[in-house]
């Protein structure tokens, strides 16, 4: 990787060191504890889903049931297991009795240690192998069919109504789209289950749900297949269900998920204890399918003013890099977010996009950074807008960058009307091709205004990661740190959801996955725990 | 070159020549059939000669279109009325001043983002300390008593808020406005304020990008504000409005 | 997500949602009173809830305006029609074969661009050796003679051309359409060929980015193309047209 | 000027040397020569203007009526001021009575050489003094109201109905467009007289009249002093009446002026004897008013490829540039051309573009480059054709072009609607805003693809060069040299205008042109036999 602006590499190293701090002493946080949401995901994986009489997920019905009777903080799978040993029944089978009332989980007799380990692995390895099945699928059609060049073109589609959205995913396939991102309706980030089935009425977006997710996988197979380039499929993961909508994600083989750290806390007012605790998790299941990541750093820059704000998406995407690292998830699935959001008006402001993106690309040399198009600069004039979009997609491949985000013409209206998205897609179809090779060409002046913002952009972030080192990340949030928002340890939703875990915690899935992603066990996990009596 | 202005007609370069761009999406296979379906289509909204300058195939048998075409149809400029919010706009001192003096007491202003939007910056640019444009909030108003609720706040949480609170004003932000969820949540309110008497104890008024003057008082708002609102623009009028209905509450006591 | 091909309407996200997107300035000046122009006008074209996005004063007392409406009328797409040049389309190859076998002698052709009109780009792209878009132009046809006048040349001289040459085609290209000048011209170059009394001498075609097939054929042409058009379309058109002609002229003098 | 790339400066002068020797030899071909718009010229600087019972325009009349008595060789003056001396009449009375039929110019006595010459001299004086006027007027504006910054945005207005031109001219000042071009209407270039008075109807473009530079001049100062920047205006010269247009812009204050010593030949097959004569005539007139010059290059690559093409467009300007200095032309009034016009579709093109610009600017560095939009591979995709417009604006704005001739959306369809104009130059406002100072920031690579190409396109421009001047100007043209056009000495419009001058031939404008300008006089004009005999 050519350096094209002279960073000082010290404070990069900062940087990093201070981040890994901040994310060290979260992780030891987050290892007492477990969320229903987590709970939730142990049961999806183990194979959960539908829903009852009233229309509640049965991994809900569950968990709750638990909850109520106070027995969650051993792990569902504790109970669960019990139950499907003692009746000799499937997962669902057992949800199913619970829905109906006809068993009582709790005065289910447990069984013995070794073997709930022993099953607890079992039903883990049939679990993480049939994600491991969907990598190897995708792995091998993307050998198969090819794919797009990089930067990936990615677009949104957002009808509410998911056999809408399948018409504009496969139209937009066919231009030539790399990603299709399915944007969930307003407020399902705050609802603690995840819909059910099929789903045809949403607000500003179409909700996430299993079945939506293979309707929308299914044809973009199909058309992946007609096109010759494996089309990938996003989703968001983000807020009171992250790690269920992941396990969903890995099992309907999505290929990226939007998944940031703080996103939730700061722009959803979720409760910081939840949200990082749920991000771990969700994020060993990313990592292990092979999804790609998107963090949310953009959205700093929707409330914040893009030049003064511009260090804390630095700052936020070293604390995601290493939220990632302690979820065994390597650099190439880091889709570390930013953003093209200076006002357009400012003279010169084309050259400080530059010095961010250039900037970022050379500290996270191996992430497909994700880079978000202009939005807040957007007006009702949708040929002014067109250009924008022209100029954030010439910085991008102005800079390598890896993810593209097509901007639309029509952002400050609607979402994406089906030609909104076509013509986007010509858009950074003729300037990645006809600018293909500029950056090669190119050199920024030593010293000059590129090269001197963006160690001014750095020194902002080491300094600000320092001070939140220093004061620990919850105090960091509290004090309004990052995007001016101030948040409490105890407020926000969800914080109900979070239960520390007894000793003799389990969850197979979790042990599991970090044996496969040769991350360390949990100090007291029965796989640790095993790798002593054993 | 001076147009007749009680038939006013779009303008290309020649007076009354009509020109209007149009670009479309029709879920026909693209083709010579496709093309003139769009032609045929331009020429039922009233457009002569229309020529269809670009067609796009978009798979799935959808087309994209750009046709112009020379608009037959005229409005009488004269004629038209635009009902706006009626009062002075006043600046921060003159709105603080006409508190102190004609009503002579804090007014308490209450406001959120409704529903399911989460777009703050909005509601946040009228309310927030900090302001928007260079103009300070209502927060910074001394003789305001501004409280700003945040995003996603259910119309229940605010009415019961508002009570609590004994607000004068109440202010609702809609920014979502796909499928006409904003006109679902405005409306809402409205209902749920009448169901419990509580309609006239507020002044209630509404704002986002999609929101007009006129588009608040159909819904049954007591005004809107649109697309670069400032804080004066909203506290001028509301002042205003509620020294109007403090007089004529006086004066019906008055006279009863 | 079928649509109804009888009742096509435009389409953004939702199946007949009907959404078009429009600009196009008023000769008014800037202000609320405008912005309601527009809308209204938009909705005197047949759409609902128009959204007027986006007004920029241009001075002068105009205005420019982007909006967004709902589209209320349909197209029935089963009912369309588009008059098509009917030959089959011949290569290179199969042309000339075509005319050694079946017309025997050369074909002589004839082309301009006329009027004041000088863009010759494309009539040389259909008549020049080189070409367009990989395919050979007329001159290149070992069977055809090809005469390219060039541009800005009068009808009269075109007229005179083509009975000095025995031409059995005349290809005329009009570009600039500017206050319709092309029809004018076009319309022009028929009447004088009628008033001599040699419109049926020639197969006479008419080609430029403006015209279709349709249009030419209201013109009096007997054939018209438009953008993208190659020289083997329009040889596949006249020779077969030319046969016909013949094989019609042969069997009238052999029946009479 | 920084050399960003770095260019065989030996070839520059090769080049440079090779277009002076083309260029001697003509103007040595154009010494013994004038025609009758060169002698028309004559007459309207002396004043002569209007039309005669049947609309043609008197200079047309007078020159006319000498002409086909075989007595235009002299020169027009000669017979015009002894027709003035001796009727005691002014030269527009003179005319009204050769319109009238009245008198007959041969008929009248001829002064003696001396009185002749010293009238003319006059003559000459007075007319050019107006010009130096309006030069004068121009500077004092600009000096007052100020102007835009460069590149200057550069739009056309073509209405046909000069009417309509001012309100789609006093708009876009007031957006932002820095000069008003109106385009003539189709054909009028092939017309051998200027049409008298205002006119409201033209295709394609409006009529050049001295009336509709006078009403559009006006308008632009009125919207000028509102905007409080001066508006420069612009018109075409090129075609039969080359010199005579110049002379009425200069009296009208035009700013602008397209003027290129082959464009007639070439694109309107105009004899290349008589255009050549034109245009040597019609740019000292030009230079000394004051008026920036635009030359055609751009127009070889409406038909030739851009990128096959790129040399004979470098080679072009050279020439122009020689031409121009034959007629006292300084670099500052040398708008030369060039185009984006590159196929959007071709991978890199955007470097060739950047290339092709930046070559120009170092060439010629004094020059106000003119830079002209991409026109022929704009579609009926306004959207795809707003952005290649942007891509153009920041070629202009990272090579430092001098006159931006904007780009409109709608190129291939229509002459520009009121907000064409508008959104084009709101697109270059905002690039070139938001880029201002990117070329100072970006140094290209050293032997790259940006600096291979540039030394390429000079090379081939050098051979080129040499060929012609080896072969002469007139042969080259014959051959096809240039723009794959073949034109023969004695073909196209306008040869019959065309005079041999007589030894006693006397033009007193262009003496006192010459004189002032400070170029050598013509052997055996008035002036320098005057410096032998006085
Ligand atoms: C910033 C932003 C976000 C931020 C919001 C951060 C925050 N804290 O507010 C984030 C990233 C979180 C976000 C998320 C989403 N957004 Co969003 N977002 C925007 C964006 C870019 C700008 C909005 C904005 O801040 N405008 C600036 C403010 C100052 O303007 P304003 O709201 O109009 O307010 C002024 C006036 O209207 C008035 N006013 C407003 N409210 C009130 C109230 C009163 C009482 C008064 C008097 C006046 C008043 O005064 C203000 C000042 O002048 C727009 C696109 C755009 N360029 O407009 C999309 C946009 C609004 N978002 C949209 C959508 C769909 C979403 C999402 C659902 C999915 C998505 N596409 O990302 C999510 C979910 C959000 C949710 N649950 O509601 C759509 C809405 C489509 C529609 N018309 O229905 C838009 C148009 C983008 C698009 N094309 O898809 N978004
Ligand atoms: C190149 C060009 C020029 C060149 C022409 C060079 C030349 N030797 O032809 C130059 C620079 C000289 C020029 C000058 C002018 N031009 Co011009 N020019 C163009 C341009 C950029 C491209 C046209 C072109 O070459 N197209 C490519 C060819 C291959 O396509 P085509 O003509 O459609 O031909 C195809 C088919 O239509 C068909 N076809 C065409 N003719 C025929 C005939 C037959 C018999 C058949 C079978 C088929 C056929 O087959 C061809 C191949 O597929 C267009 C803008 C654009 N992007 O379209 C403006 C444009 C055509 N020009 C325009 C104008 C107004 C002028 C000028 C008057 C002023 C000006 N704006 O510069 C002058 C004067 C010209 C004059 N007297 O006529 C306008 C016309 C506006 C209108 N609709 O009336 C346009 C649209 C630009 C604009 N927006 O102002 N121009
Ligand atoms: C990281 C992340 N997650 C999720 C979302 C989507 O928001 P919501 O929570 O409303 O679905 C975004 C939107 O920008 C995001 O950046
Ligand atoms: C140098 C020059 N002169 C004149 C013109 C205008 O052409 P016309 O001769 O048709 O007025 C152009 C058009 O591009 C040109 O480049």
């Amino acid at each position: 990787m050519e350096q094209k602006l002279k960073l000082d590499q010290a404070q990069i190293k900062r940087a990093r060191k201070a981040a890994e701090v901040i994310a060290k002493d979260m992780d030891e946080f987050i290892a007492k504890r477990t969320t229903v949401a987590v709970e939730r995901t142990v049961l999806r994986l183990m194979g959960v889903d539908g829903v009852d009489a009233e229309g509640v997920p049965l991994p809900n019905v569950v968990v709750d049931h638990l909850l109520e009777k106070g027995e969650l903080s051993q792990g569902v799978a504790t109970r669960m297991i019990g139950a499907m040993l003692y009746l000799e029944q499937s997962a669902q089978e057992v949800a199913e009795r619970v829905a109906q009332g006809s068993i009582d989980l709790t005065e289910i007799p447990l069984v013995d240690y070794p073997i709930l380990v022993h099953t607890g692995q079992k039903l883990a390895m049939e679990g993480l192998n049939k994600i491991a099945a969907n990598r190897l699928q995708r792995d091998t059609m993307i050998k198969q069919m090819g794919e797009g060049k990089k930067p990936y073109l990615y677009v949104i589609v957002a009808t509410g109504d998911i056999y809408e959205d399948v018409v504009q995913g496969k139209s937009a396939a066919r231009q030539g789209a790399d990603i299709i991102a399915v944007i969930r309706s307003t407020g399902q980030s705050l609802i603690d289950y995840v819909p059910y089935g099929a789903t045809r009425e949403g607000f500003g977006g179409t909700y996430a749900t299993q079945e939506n997710f293979r309707i929308m996988r299914q044809a973009l197979d199909e058309v992946g297949k007609e096109v010759g380039r494996y089309i990938r499929l996003c989703n968001y993961c983000s807020g009171l269900c992250m790690p269920e909508i992941a396990a969903m994600g890995a099992l309907e083989r999505l290929d990226v998920m939007l998944n940031d750290a703080l996103y939730g806390i700061l722009f959803r007012d979720i409760n910081m204890q939840r949200t990082l605790i749920d991000q771990a998790f969700s994020r060993m299941i990313n990592s292990y399918a092979g999804i790609i990541i998107n963090t949310g750093e953009d959205n700093y820059l929707t409330t914040a003013d893009a030049i003064e704000a511009a260090h804390t998406v630095l700052a936020s995407q070293f604390i995601n890099e290493q939220f990632a690292k302690f979820a065994g998830l390597p650099p190439e699935q880091m889709g570390l977010g930013h953003a093209f959001e200076i006002n357009p008006e400012i003279e010169d402001g084309f050259l400080l996009e530059v010095a961010q993106a250039q900037m970022a690309r050379q500290i996270f040399p191996d992430a497909p950074l994700k880079y978000m198009p202009p939005t807040k600069h957007m007006t009702g004039n949708i040929f002014r807008g067109h250009i924008q979009d022209a100029m954030f997609n010439l910085v991008s491949v102005l800079t390598g960058q890896g993810i593209q985000l097509l901007g639309m013409m029509t952002e400050a209206m609607h979402t994406p009307h089906i030609h909104d998205r076509q013509l986007a897609i010509e858009n950074a179809q003729y300037i990645f091709n006809n600018a293909r090779h500029l950056s090669e060409e190119i050199y920024f002046k030593p010293g000059g205004r590129i090269e001197k913002r963006a160690q001014e952009v750095l020194d902002k972030a080491v300094m600000m990661l320092e001070e939140v080192q220093e004061i620990g990340l919850f105090a960091a949030l509290e004090k309004g740190m990052l995007a001016d928002v101030k948040r409490s340890l105890e407020g926000g939703k969800g914080l109900d959801g979070v239960i520390e875990r007894t000793d003799d915690y389990f969850n197979p899935f979790e042990d599991e996955l970090r044996e496969r992603l040769k991350l360390p066990q949990r100090e007291g996990a029965a796989y640790e725990r095993r790798s002593y009596t054993s | 070159m001076n147009a007749d202005l009680t038939r006013v007609k779009p303008y290309g370069d020649t007076l009354d020549d009509g020109m209007v761009q149009l670009s479309f999406s029709l879920p026909v296979p693209a083709g010579l059939e496709a093309k003139e379906a769009a032609r045929q289509l331009v020429m039922k909204m009233g457009f002569d000669d229309p020529q269809v300058y670009h067609m796009k195939d978009l798979g799935e048998n959808y087309t994209f279109f750009i046709v112009y075409g020379k608009c037959q149809h005229t409005i009488d400029f004269t004629q038209i009325r635009v009902p706006q919010v009626k009062s002075q706009v006043m600046n921060f001192y003159e709105i603080n001043q006409f508190i102190r003096d004609k009503i002579g007491r804090k007014l308490v202003v209450i406001g959120a983002c409704t529903g399911t939007d989460a777009h703050t910056v909005g509601i946040d640019a009228i309310i927030n300390m900090k302001g928007y444009n260079g103009e300070y909030g209502l927060e910074r108003y001394p003789e305001i008593d501004a409280y700003n609720l945040g995003s996603q706040v259910p119309n229940e949480e605010l009415i019961m808020k508002a009570v609590e609170l004994n607000a004068d004003v109440i202010l609702v932000s809609q920014v979502v406005t796909q499928k006409g969820v904003h006109l679902t949540n405005l409306t809402e309110l409205v209902d749920l304020l009448e169901v419990e008497g509580l309609r006239d104890r507020f002044i209630l008024i509404c704002g986002g990008p999609r929101i007009s003057h006129e588009l608040a008082l159909e819904l049954g708002y007591d005004a809107g504000f649109g697309p670069g609102s400032l804080a004066p623009d909203v506290a001028s009028y509301f002042v205003q409005e509620l020294l109007q209905r403090e007089k004529h509450r006086n004066s019906y006591y008055a006279s009863n």
